[in-house]
């Protein structure tokens, strides 16, 4: 199954891209995907804590991911 | 009225949505780029937004304001964008009967959108830049 | 800024008035006529002031404001004769480093002109009018 | 020597006037020119209770007058 994965502020900035199409495995998780994307977390390159949202509403680590489903990983929020 | 946009807010037009003859009170908070942070000087700003999530977050602030209030005469604009000192980057008007509960709700405003709303800020300074981490 | 004007308030103008590079946070408080009280059905006010010394009131809340906040950016502006439903009556703009603050010196703005600054107000109702008691 | 009282409110209302020049002894003080002015409260007609200001400043009751003075009585407040 396909998801896509949108990038925000340093995460963006990271990878280079905005957003990232992927298939991935019936059953994977927020956090499954997040291993996969972040394998090793270089200091200061990923902020120490993400939220995680799907569809555009925040869920936590173990959520299931759907076919089609919109991902995005929240790095601390700054707005104001 | 909840938006994110990169035009001018019009702060009149912000205050103008909420007010109602019943509501006696109308709090306004705005916030402007400081020329100054914990990092020292600073030239502007870099506002990066999840658009659609943050008017969706945005209105659950609302929600939450009238669960804890009953007041439903709440507006949130938020501007993107690079936005030079002085700029205003977010105005958020309520209006309420009375001055206590406007003043609580607008501050719970700012408080959750600084919480659970997805909009970045990149800091530039007269040499580098950094995203702000909270 | 420190007012009493029978005249339109202009609210982008008080707003401005404070906004410094400096200061991120603009808290303003606008009083406007509603349509009840404790009394009933309210059809307009007709404030009355000593404006003299009204102004120096408000000159002296702007001091304790300094005096407490080391907050210096507050604009009082108060509009005085008879105001319909809906109507602007008081803007106060409180501008500052930090919004904490930026609220706290603009709810005791309003606190302290109800308390100290030589303003009335007479309510009128579709039958009679009284002058407000405190 | 002489004072001028201005007038507020339900005050100017009562008295139909909004200034009163007044002649008064040297040594009265604030509370005393009240008593002349209001000798007994009628019920409604003046609020039970006054602030008093000099020269445009909040004195208290045994504040004593100045030959010019400008004095008012100041009935609970209500802006906002």
């Amino acid at each position: 199954m396909h998801v896509r994965v949108v990038l925000f502020a340093m995460l963006r900035e990271q990878k280079g891209v905005s957003e990232l199409e992927l298939d991935v495995a019936p059953g994977t998780t927020v956090g499954g995907l997040e291993a996969r994307l972040y394998p090793s977390r270089q200091s200061g390159s990923v902020p120490g804590k993400l939220l995680y949202a799907v569809n555009q509403a925040y869920v936590t680590r173990d959520h299931e991911l759907q076919d089609g489903d919109e991902v995005a990983f929240i790095p601390p929020v700054s707005g104001g | 009225m909840v938006e994110i946009t990169e035009e001018p807010i019009d702060i009149g037009a912000v205050i103008a949505s909420v007010r109602y003859s019943g509501g006696g009170a109308v709090v306004t908070f705005l916030g402007t780029v400081r020329d100054n942070d914990e990092a020292g000087e600073v030239i502007a700003l870099e506002y990066e937004a999840y658009a659609e999530m943050a008017v969706a977050q945005m209105r659950g602030i609302r929600a939450e304001i009238e669960t804890r209030w009953g007041i439903d005469h709440v507006a949130i604009v938020h501007r993107v964008g690079r936005r030079e000192v002085g700029e205003v980057s977010v105005v958020i008007a309520v209006a309420s009967p009375h001055r206590l509960q406007a003043f609580d709700a607008c501050r719970f405003a700012i408080d959750r959108i600084k919480e659970i709303v997805p909009i970045w800020k990149k800091e530039l300074y007269p040499h580098g830049s950094q995203w702000k981490q909270a």
